[in-house]
């Protein structure tokens, strides 16, 4: 046992370095250092220089696109994009129905999408919840009903994140009414441009218009866009939420956070002392460096455990939980960073406003991503629900 | 000892109530932020001269009903209810507390304007670089003849754009961070030389950087005192954001209740779930115990300055972690609705979270009642 | 509103403090100061001279013996008492079955038992959990059948404080086998000496022997020492049990206790500082006498509230749960102020060791203490069932 | 990285498993712990001469298996599922380690010993007026001729009354609290001029307050490496103690599960109850937790000093607050029960509250991690 990078392993991480110093898009950077918001265009900026390089899906089976990278290079790679402050690109295609359709997909399926999941050209969003069904998946009411070679598709999803850019969505829909609970549902894939799609934008806290509802109103879906076998949707769904809970702990990108409130808080004063150097602060952030680094080394020995052949399994809530929790405290201490200057609201002040000297950068936007970063416990099954998970699947409770 | 209520102070408490429940529903409140104001002015006009409210924390000599700290605090707890962004605090409990210590002159002059609904007041204490410190003051009070020249600049100072008189902190003597040398006064808001920048804040008020440039105001304007005149007023401000607090609270956990009987999951309503029934039960008890907190602050404000701003600084400790708690599980059982625009019950979250920082954060006031308790 | 004492108030409390001052046992606050173990004989002293001075129910009726105070007056009493650290007098009779007695009980009941109560000439003890049933008061086994005058009880209770010292003991037992839950338990009033009534101790994690296991074979109990009706005894367990609450919260006691710690962390050094200076270890005390002030004025509402004349109802769940968790951090801080010295176990040390010079005198007990005061949130109802009673009774959940 | 462990780490995991599962029974620890020596010293015969798991740490030169930290690691974690009260830490890890560093001809001597079961170590570094700093040491060892001689009072020293020698940590210079001057010395238990006071522990220890009054000592007992000798064997024990946690937390775990499926109360078992259940579920997020930190300190144990010291703060803070709570949350779902010394669960526990503090409480290393990491 030992955490050493090999020879190896030390190259590649240098070849990554230098990568992302030659190629992470200018204006990306630019706009990220102002706090500004990030187009379609932004996320995609990145995206396609990685997928040039082939770089973009490390986790994908060699066959389709992936790297073919070892566990350690793949945690170097998340490793150096976090420090490197990369934003994380869109997870709903590389992540999520990605993996769905090169592991259920029909072989047209996989030609046709994987490549242009790959490319960036398809942006994709998710209809799992909807309204009266958060946490509770398998009670949706979305109704698909057969109809020659097409579904016919009737109900409302919400949460869905991104759909206002979206070009395409994955679906989960009830194909047979009578069977209950997880049975008769299906995963299907749907053009968002079909006629009797409408999309609605849910406004949050912070004034953000991340999630929407999803009305669909007697949407066409030809039944060759369906992933795996009808009324058996609930198995994609349940392969998914598994390797979602792996990624969610976000051990890299809280990383990045916690050394950013550590550089701020050294130089933001707190009467004559520095803010770090307030004892009180200073032990909230190691108490939290501490509860990332346990993180990390549970997250490894997941890994660990992965590459030994096992499925991430419900031990992947704990991930999830405590990953959740340490974002949100993140945000927590930025917003206590920002003392007075927490409350000064600034979405909505006129372009010619860029240069809002009003307190510092930083602390700009530390109250509504405060606010956003709730979701955290929320999202991807609540923390109520993975504690759950971990009672009756691990405890057998 | 008597902690009962009189029959005048329970009136005060359901008139606020009654005109609040009609005019302060959720749609009037949006509809209020998202005017060109960013406030409904006939609303403090009702406050004041209609319904004659603003009168109850002064002395009768001056038009009040001779009350105090108690009123402060009912009216506060009621505003609270309704996230109201009324400008009580700055403009009855900072300015007309700031005056009736005072005295003098200016109180005389301008109490019967405040009651009158005619004088809203912002209270620019704080400063970019001072955090919570209120001796930590760089904007500058030079005396010149019978007045004084004021120079600097005011952080988020709440109100401000619609503030006809600025309670400002300001330094006559003395170095940064020196408690001698910092005093207050009441200006006009119009005067030469105040420049502002206006926004909205997260919580639905408005506010302002206020900037001095050789703003040159009467000697009048002193309210004499100084920093312990200051402090005494923060204080008051504290407890009364910590009574608004135990409306919040209240509210939001009522919401809570209410959604969770409501919002069905797994084929039940979610309130029959026990963690959730539990988390309920503990935010009840942190409910409880800010509404105990307030009314401890209440009844110490006139306690000698030390053993005040020790009990203010428990009070405020305890409400902000009390209120951080029940905002976060009250968004955490509503689920993704909880953090949309759409429900009220997040910006009463909003509401909420910046009162845990507001006239100082849980770790400032420990610190301050930690100075003044245990002798190192 | 407002806290001031009035000046009669001021001549009571300093009436009290001389009372005190003069009366209270020295040989009790000299076994107080060694922190030796407190025996039957120990508590009645105190007890006794309060008998003697008509102090020792201020809670109760005039007319059974009660003091007349007004809550004020009780409010200093109890603040008083604290503060002079004089021992709690022992619950089961005073604050526990005498006012079931003089609520519920026959003329016979309350002539024979309230006066032995008072003069400390009867030792109670308390027969309500069973194995199997903690918390759960209403599913419990131990029958009582009627046998002409007599009852035969047979059954085992557990968890009976101080039972091996008791003369009487109040039991709630089972009259009606086939009445579901709280219906057809009656409430019993039992001689220790009867036969068939064997008490067998139970060992706690600090070694001591305060709870037993109490069983009862063919006990026979006159018809005549039932209180209240026959099946009615859930009314009495329910009255006492809301009583029970509101003293729970041992207010005054936790303010001696934390000024305990203050005045041991003041000189109790921590390398060059004190460890009250040590900032965190200093926190820790704030926050928990802040919390404490918090209970304080929750309980001054609820006085408040009684004063006015309403019962104290739900709402005092809220003091036990506050009032528990407060009292068991007491016992956290004293620990982690034992450093090391939390480690040596005493007892047990033979007679001639009495001095015991290993660590300071306040350590020596510290863990054991720590240990014992977790069952602050599981007697009483534990802290769980108490979230139930105020989600289900409060909230209406 | 490799997370993975060779095929003799797993069996030395089974042999002592097994072994402990055997001789390790409730009734069996109690037993020991009523007995005069308060141990069965047959056990750690077997564990060293009979099934040679203590030789697993030591190099093969001196007769051991090559292992390290990793060996310690396991057997820590199996020590701790049954609360056995072995003297590892002290005589292999804190004993053995600070032989293997300081190496020379009273390594070679010892350690053979060690292996073979026949030196038996206590580790006395406290002392009563020092906590957690290790060089808060009054104990002196002046030079005598080619000796030195020992004077000085040392606090609570486990597994003394047991011992064959003690590992004394004793200052040859340099004044209280000084780093300089403070040495390590490993010398016969019964040397003349030691003296000691014996006692239980309450996690079912002996141990001794040890008296040192003009104990003549060789000049080879001094293990050559100072007070960066001590720190670094004293994170040796750190982490052998969080692996012990480990199996603690664990086994707690599981023995609460076990009680909640059988407890019944209002007609079920209290494991269908939603509060206990997520309680349990965050029972394991913390004992696996306190593996993950049991697992980083082992691997970082290698490291500088520096990098060293801060990892292994960081596990003992993490660990110290996750066995708390596992401890406190398995004895409040037990109820009564889990406080009365008839079940196992609450010997586990007064074990984890001695752990906790052990070798530095969280605020101990919490202190030392910020230190190290964030400059002022």
């Amino acid at each position: 046992m030992n955490l050493d990078f090999s020879a190896e392993d030390l190259a590649f991480r240098d070849e990554v370095r230098t990568f992302i110093a030659e190629n992470y898009p200018a204006s990306l950077r630019g706009k990220q250092d102002e706090g500004d918001e990030l187009s379609k265009e932004d996320f995609l900026s990145w995206h396609k220089v990685l997928a040039k390089k082939g770089w973009v899906a490390p986790a994908w089976p060699v066959e389709y696109g992936g790297t073919g990278w070892s566990q350690t290079q793949r945690y170097i790679w998340s490793e150096e994009t976090a420090r490197a402050d990369c934003i994380r690109l869109m997870p709903f295609g590389l992540a999520m129905v990605g993996p769905v359709i090169y592991a259920f997909g029909t072989p047209e399926q996989k030609a046709h999408f994987l490549p242009r999941i790959l490319s960036g050209d398809d942006w994709w969003c998710q209809g799992y919840s909807e309204p009266g069904a958060g946490s509770d998946l398998a009670s949706l009411r979305t109704k698909a009903v057969r109809d020659g070679d097409d579904y016919v598709v009737n109900g409302q999803k919400t949460w869905t994140t991104m759909a206002q850019h979206a070009d395409w969505g994955f679906f989960l829909v009830r194909t047979d009414p009578d069977a209950k609970m997880q049975e008769g549902i299906s995963f299907l894939l749907i053009d968002m441009k079909s006629p009797g799609i409408q999309v609605r934008p849910i406004i949050t806290l912070g004034g953000e218009h991340e999630v929407n509802e999803v009305f669909l109103d007697n949407v066409r879906v030809p039944v060759s866009n369906r992933v795996y076998e009808e009324n058996k949707g609930w198995t994609c769904a349940k392969f998914l939420l598994a390797h979602e809970r792996v990624g969610i702990a976000g051990v890299a990108s809280s990383k990045r956070g916690v050394e950013k409130i550590k550089a701020i808080a050294a130089t933001e004063m707190d009467g004559d002392r520095s803010l770090l150097a307030n004892p009180f602060f200073k032990r909230k952030v190691a108490e939290l460096e501490i509860d990332l680094a346990a993180l990390e080394y549970t997250e490894l020995r997941t890994l660990a455990g992965m590459a030994a052949g096992n499925n991430p399994g419900p031990e992947s809530s704990v991930l999830k939980i405590k990953g959740s929790e340490i974002q949100q405290r993140l945000t927590e201490l930025t917003l206590e960073m920002a003392g007075h200057y927490g409350a000064p609201y600034f979405r909505g002040f006129g372009a010619g406003d860029n240069e809002h000297p009003i307190g510092q950068e930083w602390a700009n936007r530390a109250a509504p991503t405060y606010f956003n970063a709730r979701k955290t416990t929320i999202y991807g099954g609540s923390n109520e629900i993975q504690r759950n998970v971990i009672a009756k699947m691990v405890l057998g409770l | 000892m008597d902690l009962s209520t009189t029959e005048t102070q329970t009136m005060l408490r359901d008139t606020l109530a009654r005109f609040l429940a009609d005019t302060y529903t959720f749609d009037a409140r949006q509809k209020m932020l998202a005017s060109p104001e960013g406030r409904d002015p006939g609303i403090w006009r009702a406050l004041s001269s209609e319904l004659g409210l603003t009168c109850a924390p002064f002395a009768e000599e001056m038009g009040g009903m001779g009350g105090g700290a108690i009123e402060n605090q009912i009216m506060m707890e009621e505003l609270g209810k309704v996230i109201a962004i009324e400008p009580w605090v700055q403009t009855i409990v900072a300015g007309g507390g700031a005056l009736k210590a005072a005295g003098g002159p200016l109180a005389e002059a301008t109490i019967p304007a405040i009651i009158a609904g005619d004088c809203v007041i912002a209270f620019a204490y704080a400063e970019p670089q001072g955090r919570y410190n209120l001796a930590d003051i760089g904007t500058t009070a030079k005396q010149d003849g019978a007045g004084y020249v004021l120079n600097g600049h005011k952080g988020v100072v709440y109100a401000a754009p619609w503030a006809t008189h600025l309670l400002v902190t300001a330094r006559t003597g003395g170095s940064r961070r020196e408690r001698e040398g910092v005093e207050l006064f009441l200006i006009d808001a119009k005067a030469k030389g105040i420049s502002r920048r206006d926004y909205p804040t997260v919580d639905g008020f408005r506010a302002s950087e206020v900037y001095f440039e050789n703003v040159a105001i009467p000697g009048e304007a002193l309210l004499t005192g100084g920093i312990d005149l200051i402090e005494k007023v923060v204080d008051e401000c504290t407890v009364a954001i910590c009574a608004e607090a135990t409306g919040i609270g209240r509210a939001m956990l009522a919401q809570t209740q209410d959604y969770a009987g409501q919002r069905k999951q797994f084929g039940q309503p979610i309130s029959k779930f026990q963690v959730l029934q539990h988390r309920m039960a503990d935010m009840l008890v942190e409910a409880e115990q800010i509404a105990s907190m307030a009314l401890m602050g209440t009844l110490r404000l006139d306690e000698p300055a030390a053993a005040r701003k020790a009990a203010v600084s428990m009070v405020k400790a305890k409400v902000a972690r009390s209120i951080k708690f029940i905002g976060q599980n009250a968004i955490q059982t509503h689920g993704g609705i909880g953090i949309t625009v759409e429900l009220a019950i997040g910006h009463y979250f909003k509401r909420a979270t910046m009162i845990e920082n507001q006239f100082g954060s849980a770790d400032y006031h420990l610190e301050r009642f930690e100075a003044l308790t245990y002798a190192a």
